[in-house]
């Protein structure tokens, strides 16, 4: 399928979604509490099959965060974007590691770095932080007390 | 993290494997729990070179950032940098001059080859057999060397830049290439008898660490981790960037799972990118080696992702620009740390000697995982 | 001409001449000791070396090369260095047996060499069950190694030690038995019979291939009984840092070092004698001449030149193969060289009985 | 039949044994193939390659007078900090104001020899050396003042 097809097909399947333009595939945001099903259905829909989830990450836009997925299909070769808008102050989403295993590790950086708590996630511990550290690094608001580029 | 490390409430042992290790080849830590000598889980524990590359991206312009990257997997750094170049390029609709192009996808090649001749001689000696290890160094001083001469470094070249590539190409560039490639082509047969035939090598390999198609898909193993298990994941052919679409090589592909797959994907795609040197050395076309750049690079407003194909699998670039001369966001999606989340479930089970063997075949580079 | 068996005889009569034979005896046993140390010392310090030259060379590198003419005190200078390091006990170590395990491994290592042949009349105790107590006092030093292992009060350790012990108790019996065809064969326990048999040929040329298996399976055994690689577990470095000597320093690591060394050297000295004929030339049937030229070499050149082969021929094992894991090292011992060494006594047993060799 | 399969096994092994063992045999008594490079032995005999990057400097000419118009074009492209250009105005020939470096210091520790200076100086005023020997007892002598005392701009370089 071809990015104007999968957007047609997505649209009907999810009405509720909301569309952004540009990029280089289907940019889809989706309501959070409505993501977890939506997302499995994305991988299990014989149409999608969304299966490869091969980038997870998270944008600090300063007023909200954007949970951002990058999912591929290795069966029908198309690629997607799904977005999940997150409040600042109480960020919170429902984990996709049960559906994308790959998940388990990205969750837990994007958990220690910008303080997403992600719900059911079997071990949410830090990973690349250590235990005692304060603070979001990957925050706009998160001010470094050594930062060797500004010295 | 740092409870005192004893035994679990089963009796099971628990051991740490790293920070300072032999086998983990940088400072990865893993924390095992070991019935006898097998393993029962294993828990890695990241960060002890995190530079947070990804925050110091965003107070970097475009021509800078793309540096840093060589510092994430040190051992494909012209690759890295390729991607990075790409993405601005891609975002900035810079047309790269054919000449550029195919230096680039040289380079790319060659670096894949040390990067494998590294691994290769590293895996080996994980396994307890060190000559290998000096013969595999002997090639790829070669290359480094070839590198040296062009691009002014050895391991951290930052020579493609976003336009094309820094200089222009030493004039001994082609003939050095063709006398490194009949170099390799007659040694590589050793390789083969020295570690591929061997009976020893073969049983620690085959039926060790499987990793299956489903599996590899599930938990974002590229390169050739995945291809070993039978995923078709190169991106220079799914997504073809540069001139690969016009170069003929094949995409390895063995159906295993296991280690021993993953060696044959790795020794037979050395053997590929010779093919795609080939092709191209004596094919380099005249003209410029680098587009007419601003000095200060602004990208559009906008997201941009640009995947590239690393000697350890899928380099991912994920740019959010708002428009000015830094990035907003950068994500590295680096292959290692994918990777590296499936070793767990395919040590399970296995001895002690199988965890080095299958983190020798997965090939993975601690800066890479850590950033 | 000048044999060592010359001055072995001369000076025991001298001694036992100038004092009563109570002293004479303390002073052949105290000129022994020193002597054994001595050729422990200069072994030590020459196999070393040898490993790294040949390592080098291998790995087409040039190795040491700095001290000395073609780096000959290296390892000398390498002691020295071991010498002046603080030997550091860890914390929560079982201290007397830390500090006692080297010893062992050592003295296990030392006591072998008596009943070793190096020349012609030139060994320390011809003991009648030479080969037994060869056999049985090898086995000790893997007690050392155990009490290494759990002593440190590190996991690696006691990972490398049961790796140890599990792989010396089983290849000790595919080496007895490798060993036990010569026996059957020669007839005799003592290590100047079985070298006088020899004196025709070599056991490896007159055996005929079941020997040849049984040369191979020692081979294979005795790598894996002295811990060297392919089969080195116990200490491997890649899986469990250093093994049982991890948390070792200074000097009590170099004297688990060195009997690694001596111990590759008995265990070819055994191989050389059982199967090489010890200090016996080559001899080809009815070449008197060249029969004659060959006896013109010393005797030791002889059993050190065939020692030195066969620790060769281990080290060049050592830098060409991977290393096995532990469950098919225990497989290769049970599942292939105890069943091939079993039949091949029988054969062998078979050949003693008939006479069907030369 | 297991036996055949069984012996068939032990000889494959043994053959593969071999095989490794030939090719380091081989280079065991080939000593020729050996690539040690004697390091500080070979001093006078290495050549770095000309493009090789060891370290900023700055070109002077035989009349101690480099291009350098403090523009600080490098100073901005460098991603860590490393250069660092004071300023200072003096009269020329005709009596105007005009800007020209006084110091440019060059902190070596920080450096990461990626080019990025030397692409981005409009008058070709520093290039990449090929000395790599680099070490010092004291950190404080890695910071190097890149113009050499005494030196002025070229005539005619804007």
């Amino acid at each position: 399928m071809n990015n104007e097809e999968l957007k047609l097909k997505l649209s009907e399947q999810y009405p509720t979604a909301t569309f952004e333009e540009g990029g280089e595939w289907v940019n889809m945001f989706l309501e959070p509490a409505s993501f977890i099903t939506s997302a499995l259905e994305l991988k299990n829909h014989p149409d999608f099959h969304f299966d490869y989830l091969f980038c997870l990450t998270c944008v600090d836009w300063k007023t909200h965060l954007n949970m951002v997925y990058h999912l591929t299909s290795t069966k029908h070769r198309h690629a997607m974007v799904l977005k999940v808008k997150l409040d600042c102050n109480k960020p919170e989403i429902e984990t996709v590691c049960n559906i994308w295993r790959t998940a388990e590790f990205h969750e837990r950086e994007v958990y220690e770095l910008f303080g997403v708590n992600f719900l059911n996630h079997p071990d949410l511990r830090k990973l690349l932080l250590t235990d005692d550290f304060v603070g979001f690094p990957l925050r706009k608001d998160f001010e470094d007390p050594i930062n060797m580029i500004r010295l | 993290m740092f409870e005192e490390l004893g035994t679990t409430a089963e009796g099971d042992m628990l051991i740490n494997i790293g920070p300072q290790h032999p086998a983990t080849h940088g400072v990865l830590h893993l924390v095992m729990t070991l019935n006898g000598e097998t393993i029962k889980k294993t828990e890695p524990h990241l960060g002890y070179i995190h530079r947070s590359i990804e925050k110091m991206c965003e107070s970097l312009t475009y021509r800078q950032f793309v540096y840093v990257t060589s510092r994430m997997d040190y051992l494909s750094s012209h690759i890295n940098n390729h991607g990075c170049s790409l993405a601005v390029e891609k975002a900035m609709q810079i047309e790269v001059p054919e000449r550029a192009q195919v230096i680039r996808v040289i380079m790319d090649e060659l670096t894949r080859i040390a990067s494998h001749e590294l691994w290769w001689g590293a895996m080996a000696m994980d396994l307890g057999a060190f000559t290998p290890f000096f013969y595999s160094f002997r090639e790829r001083e070669t290359i480094t060397d070839i590198m040296e001469e062009t691009c002014g470094a050895r391991l951290t070249m930052n020579y493609i830049c976003p336009g094309g590539v820094m200089m222009d190409l030493h004039p001994d560039f082609q003939k050095r290439v063709k006398s490194f490639i009949s170099l390799f082509k007659s040694k590589f047969d050793e390789y083969n008898e020295l570690v591929t035939g061997n009976i020893i090598f073969q049983n620690r390999m085959k039926g060790v660490g499987v990793l299956s198609k489903e599996d590899a898909i599930s938990y974002g193993c590229t390169g050739p981790t995945a291809r070993g298990s039978g995923v078709s994941s190169d991106i220079r052919k799914l997504y073809p960037y540069e001139v690969y679409s016009k170069v003929q090589f094949d995409e390895v592909l063995e159906t295993g799972g296991d280690s021993f797959s993953r060696y044959m994907v790795r020794i037979n795609e050395m053997l590929q990118s010779i093919k795609i040197i080939e092709q191209l050395i004596d094919n380099i076309p005249e003209g410029e080696f680098q587009a007419k750049t601003k000095a200060v690079l602004k990208l559009p407003k906008g997201e941009f992702y640009q995947r590239v194909e690393t000697a350890r699998g899928e380099l991912g670039i994920y740019i959010v620009s708002e428009g000015g001369t830094t990035p907003h966001r950068i994500k590295f999606r680096s292959p290692g740390f994918s990777n590296l989340s499936a070793l767990g479930h395919m040590v399970k089970g296995s001895k002690i000697g199988d965890l080095v063997a299958t983190m020798g075949t997965l090939d993975l580079v601690i800066p890479d995982i850590d950033r | 001409m000048l044999s060592l068996e010359n001055i072995t005889n001369a000076v025991h009569e001298w001694l036992n001449a100038t004092l009563n034979p109570n002293l004479a005896l303390l002073s052949e046993f105290l000129i022994v000791g020193v002597l054994a140390i001595a050729l422990f010392a200069v072994l030590g310090l020459s196999l070393v070396l040898m490993e790294r030259k040949v390592a080098a060379f291998i790995q087409i590198r040039l190795g040491p090369n700095r001290v000395g003419p073609f780096g000959m005190f290296q390892t000398v200078a390498d002691t020295l260095k071991l010498i002046m390091k603080e030997g550091l006990t860890p914390d929560g170590a079982d201290k007397f047996l830390f500090n006692l395990a080297p010893y062992i491994v050592m003295i296990a290592a030392m006591m072998l060499l008596a009943p070793i042949a190096f020349a012609k009349g030139f060994q320390i105790w011809d003991i009648n069950i030479g080969v037994l107590f060869l056999t049985a006092v090898s086995s000790i030093s893997v007690i050392g190694i155990l009490m290494a292992g759990w002593a440190s009060n590190n996991k690696y350790s006691l990972l490398g030690a049961m790796r140890s012990g599990a792989q010396i108790v089983s290849y000790e019996l595919s080496a007895g038995l490798s060993i036990i065809t010569i026996v059957i064969l020669t007839g005799s326990l003592q290590i100047s019979d079985i070298i006088n048999a020899q004196a025709n040929g070599w056991w490896i040329f007159k055996g005929h291939i079941p020997v040849l298996i049984s040369f191979v399976i020692f081979i294979i055994a005795v790598t894996a009984e002295t811990n060297r690689a392919p089969f080195d577990l116990a200490e491997a470095e890649s899986e469990l840092t250093a093994g049982f000597h991890t948390e070792y320093s200074g000097m009590k690591f170099a004297l688990f070092f060195l009997a690694e060394y001596i111990n590759i050297f008995i265990a070819c000295a055994i191989g050389a004698t059982l199967f090489l004929g010890g200090w016996m030339p080559f001899h080809i049937g009815h070449w008197e001449a060249f029969n004659h030229i060959m006896d013109f070499i010393p005797s030791s050149f002889w059993f050190i030149g065939k020692t030195f082969f066969l620790i060769f021929l281990m080290m060049w094992f050592r830098w060409t193969f991977p290393r096995l894991r532990i469950d098919q090292l225990l497989n290769l011992e049970w599942k292939y060289l105890l069943p091939i060494s079993l039949v091949n006594l029988l054969v062998v047993a078979l050949m003693a009985v008939m006479g069907w060799y030369f | 039949m297991f036996i055949i399969d069984y012996i068939k096994d032990i000889f494959k092994g043994l053959k593969s044994l071999l095989t490794g063992m030939r090719v380091t045999g081989y280079y065991f008594t080939h000593h020729k193939e050996i690539i040690t490079e004697q390091y500080p032995d070979n001093r006078a005999t290495l050549k770095m390659a000309d493009r090789f990057r060891g370290e900023v400097v700055m070109i002077h000419d035989e009349n101690n007078e480099h291009a350098c118009t403090g523009c600080s074009a490098c100073e901005l492209a460098c991603p860590n900090g490393t250069i660092k250009i004071i300023n200072k105005f003096e009269l020329n020939a005709e009596g105007k104001k005009k800007k020209a470096i006084d110091t440019f210091i060059y902190h070596l520790e920080l450096c990461t020899m990626c080019n990025l200076c030397v692409v981005a100086c409009p008058t070709d005023t520093i290039k990449m050396e090929p000395n790599f020997e680099h070490s010092v007892y004291d950190r404080s002598k890695l910071t190097k003042v890149l113009n050499r005392p005494g030196s002025k701009i070229k005539a005619g370089v804007e």
